[in-house]
């Protein structure tokens, strides 16, 4: 999947995440698989989207990538080292190259600190404002659209918007080569989300940063993602170019998940017909056996339910993991309809 | 030029806090109240030695005057029973009851707020730990805490640094002072538990915030992050709880008082005077009414401090 | 649709106010609108706008203090709500109004089992005793597709996920067979997978027991797809009404048609950025004079800045208010 | 809880060894064979870890062995003989505290902000504010001696228990005023009250059925603690109204260094503050279902 | 100039005040008693009687409290009379004295009984006696009885040394033999040896017999290769002659012992009852008491509930169907309940100091007699400054103690070691043997009249001469080189303590210009501080007298390790005392005590402080009840009188005021004696 003249990044491999959840008086803990086995390949300048449903991992995914959620497994190559081996103070090293963008501006930022100060700090924590810490936080500023006036301001006096410059500011700091955006937009108004989205574009072109753009929202992810890889319960379950994710979706639930975004356009949708999914996503404390996705597919087959597939390459440079589909029979409704068992085993 | 300083410098939640504090009456009322009881406590002692020759420990002379007046012109409180005014003496009580509110107060804060931290951003197994040695030392009697840190630590073998603050700073080469601080030190290491709680609480709330998680992401270090991040976002309620803990310190003291092991003749405290007052309550009330009132009153304006404190403080009011 | 239905609520120059800190707030500042029987209108707008702030002043849900209805008139069927005495309004809410929340999280009750929060409706509004309050409840709840209800009924808030606490608080809604439901943001807590169930339920629902319902929501799309009619609403005021087709095809005021673009769609080319409305969202405490939306407006000129707009009608039963709506419909 | 309960008599009984004087000395110089019988019976001239080995190994099997100074009596007879006058005294104060603080609590709450809400919220504030040793002798002197309705001091019957459990139970009603006003208000502010009111339901049924569980909840949590302190006796109380309960006699045990019967009371009160906060942690699970055991 | 101004104004206004609130004082008395006063329904007293008795039995605890409860319970031979506690006959109805004071034979009763019907017999007496002073027996009091021949020996488990068939003798190795008086009743085995001279006793524990006999010699050369036989309990000097009979043996002359005897040490406990029953005898269902009262219910902290006990010798003549006992001991409590009428008496020192003014107007209730109990501020003779005696007769001569007692209002100053005006005889010596020591120095009357006083000038100079000169500053005095540091006034934690040390350290401030800090401990720490002399400066030394004589006082300084708790030993003291208390003749006897309390005054190791008075209230219905010495009261003689007119007026002469049924009753008893 990945081209030779765009060499990888960050290179995830097998990377799983479990952690232990409740443990009361009378019950005994429970292991939640946030991440399980996830591998994945982030080139160098592309933004990779990352979507999915509310507690599919996504978030715990960016966070293992940087070590701000400890991976139970895996590797996290980058450089050539593995992030995930690394002793605590190497890895805060690594943290120039690697930054975050959070998704609550009110949220992620130090509410007793100045502007200044956030953005200042992780300079001063690696000690490389050269010069006056002061101007690069102005040029910082600029760079990300906020007055350097109001540098001595706090966060609570800014809008949402201006707070996720902030942010971005913060991240930017250091000249990261890496930034995880985990949901930046979610939280912010629809008018507002086109100017964090714009500032991210710029930013990436000025500077040359690699993205991988966490978010629910698909119109968005669709919008900024050079690929968007697919997440369910842990697992991703389909990477395809952003394009080709939207217009052309090989797995049942990535149909679903791009079916089910209303279109800002009545005529569109007093005609189109959307797949409507049943019920709930599982709990990931025990998710269902085999492809987790089989209890809400509509073209489920009783293997589904027992063999867990695997993530391969259908059509070029599109990878997904579903059981009833291979390399010569991609479109799973023609294969349902042509009473095609599991050939994806 | 002004105008842009005005508008760029922020206000920190801190002043923003302050503008609330001050818009509520009551707790500003109470902040007045207190700020003139510290300056009276402060400089009435003085005062009255100027204009009368009164001190809180002065008896009269004449052996006739050795007994308990009630209030007059002369003696706006009345006197004790050994003819001392009880204006000097609330007064002197007071400094005592304020200093062992705050000094035990601040001994707590550091404790409590330095352990509650290190606790709860540590978390697991070592949290796990800290937590049931403060719930060890809860269950222990502070009373006898208290009574083996007053006769241990007191007398001859009364350590040197305690010799120095009681002279340095209590002003006198006298031991009864420095037992005095010593009750300052017993009953901070017996309140900063609860401190330990509130801290590790909020901490614990804290740390999973978004905004830790960027500074670590930021690279920040431990230390950098419990102390430039967690910290003094804990502090509001930690303040809140501190004015909170200052009468309840100084209840404690009276209490203390009560079974006689509180502060030394001839200092005396709000808690002391108050005690003395009740035994005398059927036939000198003045001398239970003025340090009685005046130590409910002091309370009563810390509750509403902190309380108003609280509603400055606390993001939910911030909404309408 | 539902052209020459007769309204079942006209909301008439309603003021909502409310003081804080910072002074008093006009958070709803002459709203008006009429919502015909049968009909389904969105409001659209984004937080701080006043959207939600108007359904809970038809609900007199507003929290006095520090809230206040400051003035105008929201009738309803005919009786004029804000005069009515709150013992009447109560009898109107859950029975002739019902309205359900954004978060279902936290909009029901985390102690009380969910029979007890569905029963309490009936018994309360239809006068059911236990038995039949609880085969009503059952029989919402299978309505609104939760099959096993039986067992739901005694299972408390906390033990379903969110698209199923919305489907209780619909069946909740619905309990009494209103003549309007106001959903506000009733999706927007919720996953796309699980927002296409909650809004097709919605529409279903709405079909089948002809409900006149009003959609509050920030996401354009959603109302593109739900709604009849759609008011756009920009700090506190309505800045346009139109019927929805109309309102995507021909945006007759500079914040719609800005909205609209913001939006990516499918065909936007990778890489070119997308249209944005400069500036930040209005602080509603401290708004400029004329037109709220100048700072931000790019077709703006001197007299949105010292003039308020006024509310003109472009097309029949199209409303804008804009100093230049008609320009802005024609270039549309 | 049990090893927690073992470390707390084990850090008092080191308290008591540091503590200077000891339960023999007295103003009067005993014979030297005499003090060589009580030290040989109390094992005083074994090594300290010997002795601690064998008041470590009497307390695990619960037996505290006699009190010293009241010669004869058991320690575990004597806590159990004044636990009901405590327990009695402490429920009872609880009660008032909860029915006067959640009444007031809730009212202040419903009102919030006018002439209503600082009315109770004062008055509780002040009982904050004033000692309970100044609180009894106002009371005596009012109902005992300006009415002569109730008796002064002593127990025995129910009207002498009204003086105590108000003294006792002001300051918690104060308290719990302050936590259901601070509670409900939170409650009020959330969701599902607007909810509710959305139903139609009155502005009882919302608190009562709706606002009322959230709104005590700081309520149950502060119950743990209270009733354990309650139970054991608030010194002051029992000192000022003379009641034979545990709180008075443990600190006389002290002042005596009564080492057995400090050791035994420490003990029985250290399970007692965590039994009650277990059972508050359990009482918590069945108001709140959303942390009930999964 | 304000200043000055100010100051007169407050000096006028001040005495006007006094001016107004004296004259008030003695007209704001609106009612006759002080709180409800009406006599309860039932025949039952209800008494305060201080903390929770420790136990009941009487040879085990030390405290007044339990001494009042025993008085109701348990008899011995003697009684404390009511009125002066001088003993009045008890279970024994008659006694014999021999001539020297070191023997007695003691008449029982006939009719005495247990509560459980058995009857009284000398065994029991030996049996009582015996146990208390077994070493097994933790008992705090025994050494009280140590007059008793070998008791003391008995009680440290001492031994006697056999070489051969005879004993060492303690008359061989330096010892004066006592003389004994004439033999009193038949002779016995038990008798003779008693009456032989006195075996030598040396330590029963090893380590400190070796050490006693390596610094003398002889006594090691005597002792080598004899035989130690520990003493027993048969050795000590009780003796049943007969059922009806019982002897008690002194080892010297002891004038004052038979008031000694009524002591609760000296009261029966049951033999059948404790052997059965073990530590748990005193529990309320097994005990067995022989006292007018027998124990009805008893509930800790709460209350003792005794009742009448038919089986008692006397019990005609107890006026009582029972007696509550209520353990309290917070001081407003108690007045509390006295003043809502639920109580009807109280112990002593109980009436708060600053409540005597006001009480004192209810003069048909307040108790206020001296008493046979005093303070003093004890001296670290051991430790600089007062190692120096002119340092300690400064600071004696320093201090106003009539300002002291009149600030206490209820305490009487004192200028000796022993208390004043509780033992006339004593005082009368006193007064004669100062006389006496006036001329023999040849000092002039009125000059020796100020020996001990205040006086400020002797007490500046005292201090000069000392080295600490005490300057003028300002009104008042300074002693710049006094080193108030390193002193304090140590007392343990009570209001009392606290109100009069502040007193004190105001004085010796005013006086002498040094501020002594002071410290207060709780009393267990402060005990072992006090005993072990580790306090620096002053010491609050209270002590309450065991018997009715000087001597109990006296003898706190007595032998190198005594419980003055001042460091404080003089052998030439002791051979005062000794030799004093070999004289029979009684005024000769008080004679020489006084010159011995003279010397050791000259010593100055500690401030006389004040002698105490009782300070107690009592209903005036309750009648038969007296503020003795000790406050030692003999229940049987109190009773409740229902009829108004026949209650008490003015308790300040109920020593001398006659009631019929108490005199004839003390009257009846006493007779049985002369018979």
């Amino acid at each position: 999947m990945t081209e030779p003249n765009e060499p990888n990044l960050i290179s995830i491999q097998d990377l799983k995440v479990y952690y232990r959840s409740g443990g009361g008086l009378f019950s005994a803990a429970k292991t939640v698989k946030a991440v399980d086995g996830v591998s994945l390949e982030i080139r160098k300048g592309e933004t990779l989207g990352l979507v999915g449903e509310s507690g599919c991992g996504k978030s715990t995914l960016g966070r293992a990538i940087l070590r701000l959620t400890e991976p139970t497994a895996g590797k996290v190559i980058y450089n050539g080292r593995d992030l995930a081996s690394l002793s605590g103070s190497e890895m805060r090293e690594q943290r120039k190259h690697l930054q975050m963008i959070f998704q609550d501006p009110y949220a992620s930022l130090n509410p007793r600190m100045t502007v200044a100060n956030i953005i200042g700090e992780p300079l001063r924590t690696f000690g490389i404002a050269n010069g006056s810490t002061d101007e690069r936080v102005a040029e910082l500023m600029e760079t990300v659209g906020l007055n350097p006036r109001f540098a001595r301001r706090y966060p609570h006096e800014f809008s949402g918007g201006q707070r996720q410059r902030v942010g971005i500011a913060r991240a930017l700091s250091v000249e990261p080569e890496f930034i995880v955006a985990d949901e930046p937009i979610s939280a912010l108004d629809v008018s507002i989300q086109a100017q964090i989205m714009n500032l991210m574009q710029r930013l990436q072109a000025e500077k040359g940063l690699t993205y991988l753009f966490i978010s629910h929202d698909l119109r968005a992810v669709r919008h900024l993602s050079d690929r968007v890889a697919v997440m369910y319960l842990g697992k991703i379950v389909e990477v395809a170019d952003g394009k080709v994710i939207y217009d052309a979706p090989l797995m049942p639930y990535t149909q679903a998940l791009v079916s089910a975004v209303p279109v800002p356009d009545p005529a569109i949708e007093a005609t189109r017909e959307r797949i409507v999914l049943a019920g709930d996503v599982p709990s990931p404390i025990d998710p269902p056996s085999g492809c987790h996705f089989h209890t809400r597919c509509q073209f489920a087959i009783p293997e589904c339910s027992r063999v867990e597939p695997k993530l391969v390459e259908i059509k070029p440079r599109h990878f997904a993991a579903c059981i009833r589909i291979n390399a010569e029979n991609p479109d799973i409704k023609a294969n349902a309809a042509a009473g095609l068992g599991a050939v994806g085993i | 030029m002004e105008e842009v300083e005005k508008t760029t410098a922020g206000t920190s939640l801190w002043s923003d806090a302050w503008k609330r504090l001050r818009r509520n009456k009551l707790a500003f009322v109470s902040l007045c109240f207190l700020a003139f009881m510290v300056v009276a406590v402060i400089a009435g002692p003085s005062i009255i030695f100027w204009t009368t020759g009164f001190t809180y420990e002065s008896t009269p002379t004449d052996r006739a005057l050795v007994r308990a007046f009630p209030p007059s012109l002369l003696h706006p409180m009345g006197t004790d029973d050994q003819g001392r005014d009880m204006l000097a003496r609330v007064l002197q009580g007071g400094r005592v009851s304020l200093m062992v509110g705050i000094i035990s107060t601040i001994v707590s804060l550091i404790v409590g707020v330095s352990y509650g931290a290190i606790a709860g951003y540590l978390g697991g197994k070592i949290d796990n730990i800290m937590m049931r040695i403060v719930d060890v030392i809860y269950a222990i009697p502070y009373i006898l805490i208290v009574i083996v840190l007053l006769s241990v630590f007191g007398g001859a073998s009364t350590p040197a640094w305690i010799k120095w603050l009681s002279t340095n700073i209590g002003g006198a080469q006298n031991q009864g002072l420095s037992q005095l601080f010593l009750l300052f030190f017993a009953l901070g290491l017996v309140s900063w538990l609860t401190m330990a709680r509130v801290v590790r609480g909020q901490i614990l709330s804290l740390k999973n915030q978004d905004f830790v998680m960027a500074a670590r992401a930021t690279g920040v270090g431990t230390f950098g992050i419990i102390f430039r991040h967690l910290i003094p976002n804990a502090l509001g309620p930690v303040v809140v709880y501190a004015t909170l803990t200052i009468p309840s310190v100084m209840l404690t003291e009276a209490f203390l008082s009560f079974l006689g092991l509180g502060v030394q003749a001839p200092y005396a405290s709000w808690g002391s005077l108050a005690d003395i007052g009740i035994k005398n309550l059927a036939i000198y009330p003045w001398q239970l009414i003025f340090p009685g009132v005046t130590m409910a009153l002091t309370l009563f304006a810390l509750n509403f401090v902190g309380d108003g404190l609280r509603d400055a403080l606390d993001p939910q009011t911030r909404k309408f | 649709m539902n052209e020459n239905g007769h309204n079942i609520l006209s909301v008439d120059g309603l003021r909502t106010q409310f003081a804080t800190e910072d002074g008093v707030v006009k958070a709803v500042d002459g709203v008006s609108f009429e919502l015909r029987k049968g009909e389904t209108l969105g409001i659209v707008g984004e937080s701080g706008s006043g959207k939600s702030v108007t359904s809970l002043s038809i609900m007199r849900l507003i929290q006095e203090p520090p809230g206040k209805i400051a003035g105008g008139k929201i009738t309803f069927d005919g009786t004029d709500l804000l005069s009515l005495p709150m013992n009447d309004v109560r009898k109107l809410r859950g029975k002739r109004i019902a309205m359900i929340f954004q978060d279902p999280m936290t909009s029901l009750n985390p102690f009380l089992k969910i029979s007890t929060q569905l029963t309490e409706v009936t018994r309360l509004h239809l006068g059911h005793n236990a038995q039949q309050a609880r085969d009503h409840a059952i029989k919402m709840l299978k309505l609104v597709g939760i099959s096993d209800a039986e067992e739901r009924m005694d299972g408390y808030p906390h033990e379903l996920s969110g698209g199923m606490r919305q489907r209780v608080m619909i069946a909740m809604a619905l309990s009494c067979d209103p003549e309007l439901l106001i959903a506000d943001e009733p999706t927007t807590a919720l996953d796309v997978t699980i927002q296409a169930q909650i809004l097709e339920l919605i529409k279903e629902l709405k079909d089948r027991m002809g409900t006149s319902v009003i959609l509050i929501t920030h996401d354009l799309g959603v109302v593109a797809g739900m709604t009849d009619r759609v008011i756009v609403m920009y700090a506190g005021k309505v800045f346009e009404i139109a019927p929805t087709a109309e309102l995507f095809k021909r945006p007759a005021n500079p914040y719609t048609r800005g909205l609209l673009r913001s939006v990516p769609d499918p065909e936007h080319e990778r890489g070119v950025p997308l249209y944005q409305i400069p500036g930040q969202p209005p602080d509603v405490a401290n708004l400029p004079p004329g037109c709220s939306f100048a700072p931000r407006c790019e077709r703006a000129e001197d007299i949105c800045r010292s003039e308020f707009p006024p509310f003109v009608e472009i097309d029949p039963g199209h409303h804008s208010l804009c100093h230049f709506a008609q320009e802005v419909f024609k270039e549309a | 809880m049990i090893p927690m309960a073992l470390l707390v008599v084990s850090l008092t009984w080191g308290l008591i060894r540091i503590a200077p004087g000891n339960f023999y000395s007295t103003e009067r110089k005993l014979p030297a064979a005499v003090e060589a019988t009580i030290r040989a019976k109390y094992g005083l001239d074994d090594p300290w870890y010997k002795q601690y080995a064998t008041m470590m190994s009497n307390v695990v099997r619960g037996d505290f062995g006699d009190s010293l100074k009241y010669q004869g009596q058991t320690v575990n007879e004597i806590i159990w003989r004044h636990l009901p006058y405590s327990a009695t005294i402490g429920i009872l104060a609880y009660l008032f505290a909860l029915i006067v603080g959640l009444g007031a609590g809730t009212y202040a709450a419903l009102k919030q902000n006018s002439i209503l809400d600082f009315g109770p919220m004062s008055l509780a504030m002040f009982g904050l504010s004033i000692p309970n040793f100044v609180l009894a002798p106002v009371l005596v002197m009012i109902f005992a001696f300006w009415l002569y309705a109730l008796p002064p001091a002593r127990w025995g019957g129910f009207s002498s228990l009204i003086l105590p459990v108000i003294t006792l139970g002001a300051i918690y009603a104060a308290y719990i005023a302050r936590l259901t006003r601070a509670g409900m208000l939170e409650v009020l502010r959330s969701d599902f009250i607007r909810t509710a009111r959305a139903k139609g339901l009155n502005d009882r049924t919302v608190l009562l059925r709706h606002a009322f569980r959230g709104g005590i909840l700081p309520v149950i949590s502060f119950t743990g603690p209270a009733l354990a302190a309650l139970l054991a006796g608030t010194v002051v109380v029992e000192k000022v109204y003379a009641l034979p309960g545990l709180g008075d006699i443990f600190i006389k045990a002290v002042l005596n260094r009564d080492e057995p019967l400090v050791l035994g009371i420490v003990a029985f009160l250290s399970i007692l503050i965590m039994a009650f906060n277990l059972i508050v942690d359990i009482s918590y699970g069945f108001l709140d279902p959303r942390i009930r055991y999964e | 100039m304000i200043k000055a101004l100010l100051r007169g104004y407050r000096i006028a206004l001040t005495a006007l005040i006094a001016v107004g609130l004296l004259s008030s004082c003695s007209t704001s008395a609106d009612s006759r008693y002080f709180g409800k006063t009406e006599p309860p329904a039932e025949n039952i007293l209800r008494y305060i009687s201080g903390p929770e008795p420790e136990i009941l039995d009487p040879q085990i605890s030390d405290g007044q409290p339990e001494a009042r409860i025993y008085m109701a319970l348990f008899e011995g031979l003697v009684e404390y009379g009511p009125k002066d506690q001088q003993p009045i006959p008890a279970l024994a109805k008659r006694w014999e004295i021999s001539s020297k004071v070191d023997e007695f034979v003691f008449h029982l009763r006939d009719d005495a009984k247990w509560s459980d019907g058995k009857p009284i017999t000398a065994r029991d007496f030996v049996y009582s006696y015996r146990r208390g002073f077994d070493p097994k027996t933790i008992s705090r009091t025994a050494q009280l009885g140590f007059f008793v021949k070998y008791s003391e020996a008995f009680k440290s488990g001492g031994v006697f040394v056999k070489k051969g068939d005879s004993y060492l003798l303690e008359k061989d190795f330096g010892a004066t033999e006592h003389e004994r008086a004439p033999q009193l009743g038949p002779e016995t085995e038990h008798n003779k040896f008693m009456r032989s001279a006195s075996r030598l006793v040396l330590d029963g524990d090893e380590k400190k017999r070796a050490k006693a006999l390596a610094a003398d010699p002889k006594l090691a050369e005597a002792v080598n290769g004899a035989e130690l036989v520990p003493v027993k309990a048969e050795d000590i000097g009780v003796e049943a002659i007969d059922d009806r009979s019982v002897r008690i043996t002194l080892r010297q002359s002891a004038p004052f012992f038979l008031g000694l005897l009524a002591h609760q040490f000296f009261r029966l406990v049951p033999e059948h009852v404790v052997e059965k029953h073990g530590k748990n005898w005193t529990r309320p269902q097994n005990i067995v008491t022989n006292g007018a009262f027998k124990v009805k219910e008893h509930r800790p902290y709460d209350a003792l509930i005794l009742e009448k006990d038919p089986n008692y010798w006397d019990a005609a003549n107890v006026g009582l169907d029972g007696i509550h006992f209520y353990p309290i001991e917070e001081l407003s409590t108690i007045m509390n309940l006295y003043k809502a009428g639920s109580i009807d008496a109280m112990l002593n020192h109980v009436v708060p100091s600053s409540w005597i003014g006001e009480i004192r107007q209810y003069k048909d209730e307040y108790l206020d007699f001296p008493e046979i109990a005093l303070a003093y501020y004890s001296m670290n003779t051991q430790k600089a400054p007062f190692n120096d005696i002119k340092v300690r007769k400064a600071f004696i001569a320093g201090l106003d103690r009539e300002a002291l007692s009149s600030f206490r209002k209820i305490t009487q100053p004192l200028y000796a070691i022993s208390p004043t005006g509780t033992f006339p005889d004593y005082d009368k010596a006193r007064d004669r043997v100062s006389e006496e020591l006036r001329k023999e120095q040849g000092v002039a009357p009125e000059e020796w009249a100020k020996k001990g006083r205040f006086d400020r000038e002797l007490a500046h100079k005292l201090l000069g001469e000392a080295g600490f000169p005490v300057v003028k500053k300002g009104d008042g005095w300074e002693c710049p080189t006094f080193p108030t540091d390193t002193i304090s006034i140590t007392y343990n934690t009570n209001e009392n303590n606290r109100a009069v040390a502040e007193f004190i350290q105001a004085q010796w401030k005013q006086n002498l210009g040094i501020t002594v800090p002071l410290k207060t401990m709780e009393f267990k720490a402060f005990l072992p501080y006090m005993k072990g002399l580790e306090y620096s400066g002053f010491s609050q030394f209270l002590w309450s007298g065991d018997y009715m004589d000087p001597y109990s006082f006296l003898s706190l300084m007595y032998g190198p390790s005594n419980e003055g708790a001042t460091g404080y030993y003089d052998p030439k003291f002791d051979k005062m005392l000794d030799e004093a208390n070999s004289e029979l003749d009684p005024i000769k006897r008080y004679d020489t005590l006084a010159r011995a309390e003279f010397y050791l005054l000259d010593q100055a190791p500690v401030v006389p402080l004040t002698v105490n008075a009782t300070n107690w209230l009592k209903k005036p219905y309750l009648k038969g009840m007296y503020p003795n010495p000790g406050t030692l009261i003999p229940w049987k003689f109190v009773y409740i009188e229902r009829d108004p007119a026949k209650w008490d007026r003015d308790v300040s002469n109920i020593m001398t005021t006659p009631d019929a049924r108490v005199d004839k009753h003390l009257a009846d008893l006493v007779s049985s004696n002369s018979k």
